[in-house]
């Protein structure tokens, strides 16, 4: 199935929220956030499940939509309770980020069209016109040879880093190997905080696995988190079930 | 001898890079209006004829190519222009300075959602975009525009040719999402 | 679309060394002898009108050059002013073939991300580059290097003289992706 190849073609979160929201015909203005958010990280983990990278910003956006969803939940102040208050759709913002990113993509494409277009006209280099010039060109003047090292530096900083020699060390983090860990620890500790949890973290993108492994497990229902405070540290308990947690020990 | 003749000629030598209408009218020894007439009586002349070849101005520059509809024989040769192809990140930032100029990296990513600086570094190195200024924020980010090779690579006589942006406030309630967005390539 | 048109759109692109009538058929999926009867039908079309170019066979090579009366025009854009100092473009171009020679447009081009060939023409214009060789390629491109003039120029004894490049900008190794891009301004 083409399911890979269309994964890998999401520019970014909003293009995958956009693609949702299209596919399943829903109203941009109205978008039914419960449902969005559920398919939004069904995709992450079907990535994750096919060894695509998750860029953080697609887990920045499952947290974004994840408070929607929460603020939607809360019981909204009547009118003539609270005058002036905030009363916005928890949604606003995220449906003219939408609106924006959907015009963007409008105008990405009439660009490639018109690249394409133009792709299909051909020039001719120019003539060399020495023979038409009676005498020779005056010398060059007032460029040193600094300038000419100058131009070279400033060319090489204009040329992508890819395309320049680097060595990048990379390290592979899985999901799954992460929620080993953090399973292991939350054997040992039982009832932690998120923050005490992950603090060993060196790396924004080892936290981003982190988070995304803390998602699994909350989704096998092998933690349960609860936040006493708007804002707080969020408090992750351990689901025993039965005694092999315990014989691990 | 005539001028359009005179034209032809000196825009042949003149090649890829066109000329602007002041360096034609220096070359020719004419106004300007008078070079623009003769600019434009070529450009019939080559439209009611079975040429080959087009005047066409771009981006302030007038220069001679060959009409779309040769492509077929032309891809066949050594001289294809440099490619134009670009990644869909890279497409997508160049739309949004196409639009929005003079615009940041960072208001670039809030627009995208996402890190768009590989792509503007690529965008930068093909010269389709180029520092146009500084903002007045901490930091004193870079500001982006797009260039005249930006109008030469898409056909464009000026910026006013971007064909204009949907309108936001104003989109009906009941208007779907494809009636917006022109045929995208997904399933 | 017509079959002269075809041919003028495809010699206008082959530039000045023009094609031998083999290598226009293949290009145009006719046989040989069809392919002169278009080239003649072309040429008899630039004689009627009031063209500024025409086609003409060298050696032969087929190849659209300026009608010898407009001579007068190219010359007044040989002559245009040549201002004594160079174009940023050509001042990277010119540096491009002094630390990578002998190299050709095609390489040029890749390294600048541009095209490249007005910058090419005016260094060769003023001596700075030449032809070197051809490179062992299809189409045999060009390959330029520096002139005694460009040492001249800069004052350089021989080539050795040019100053040592800076190694390519380092990029700290340890450095992750993240610590490089600042957070995205999100709640």
């Amino acid at each position: 199935m083409a399911y890979e190849i269309v994964l890998e073609q999401f520019a970014g979160p909003l293009d995958l929220l956009l693609h949702l929201i299209q596919k399943h015909e829903l109203d941009i203005f109205d978008i039914p956030i419960a449902t969005v958010t559920e398919q939004y990280l069904a995709y992450l983990s079907a990535m994750e499940e096919l060894s695509l990278e998750v860029a953080s910003e697609f887990v920045v956006m499952a947290a974004t939509l994840l408070a929607i969803k929460s603020r939607m939940l809360l019981p909204r102040p009547s009118k003539e309770a609270e005058e002036g208050a905030d009363d916005t759709d928890p949604r606003e913002e995220l449906v003219q980020q939408l609106l924006e990113y959907q015009r963007c993509k409008w105008a990405a494409e009439q660009l490639r069209e018109r690249g394409v277009l133009q792709s299909n006209v051909f020039s001719r280099p120019p003539l060399d016109l020495r023979p038409y010039a009676p005498n020779e060109p005056p010398p060059v003047e007032g460029v040193s040879l600094w300038d000419l090292v100058d131009a070279f530096r400033k060319l090489l900083l204009r040329v992508p880093t890819e395309e320049r020699v680097a060595e990048i060390q990379g390290q592979v983090l899985s999901v799954d190997d992460e929620m080993d860990k953090l399973l292991y620890r939350m054997r040992i500790l039982k009832k932690s905080t998120f923050f005490e949890l992950i603090q060993n973290t060196r790396s924004r993108h080892a936290l981003v696995t982190s988070f995304l492994a803390l998602l699994e497990l909350m989704k096998a229902h092998l933690v349960r988190c609860t936040q006493v405070l708007a804002f707080g540290d969020i408090q992750i308990v351990l689901v025993e079930k039965g005694e092999e947690g315990e014989e691990e020990l | 001898m005539s001028m359009t003749g005179a034209l032809e000629a000196v825009l042949f030598a003149a090649g890829s890079e066109g000329m602007t209408l002041d360096e034609i009218a220096e070359v020719l020894q004419l106004s300007v209006d008078e070079t623009k007439a003769v600019c434009q009586e070529l450009q019939q002349s080559y439209q009611e004829r079975d040429s080959g070849i087009e005047l066409v101005e771009l981006g302030g520059m007038w220069q001679l190519v060959t009409k779309p509809e040769y492509a077929v024989y032309l891809r066949k040769m050594a001289t294809a222009p440099i490619s134009t192809h670009l990644s869909h990140a890279a497409l997508e930032v160049l739309a949004i300075v196409a639009y929005r100029q003079p615009i940041s990296r960072i208001e670039i990513e809030a627009i995208r959602g996402v890190q768009s600086d590989r792509a503007i570094q690529t965008l930068v190195h093909r010269q389709l975009i180029a520092e146009v200024g500084r903002q007045e924020a901490p930091g004193r980010p870079i500001l982006y525009g797009t260039t005249t090779t930006f109008l030469q690579t898409f056909g464009l006589r000026s910026l006013e040719d971007l064909p204009p942006l949907p309108e936001e406030p104003e989109v009906p309630q009941d208007l779907s999402l494809f009636q917006l967005t022109p045929a995208l390539p997904r399933d």
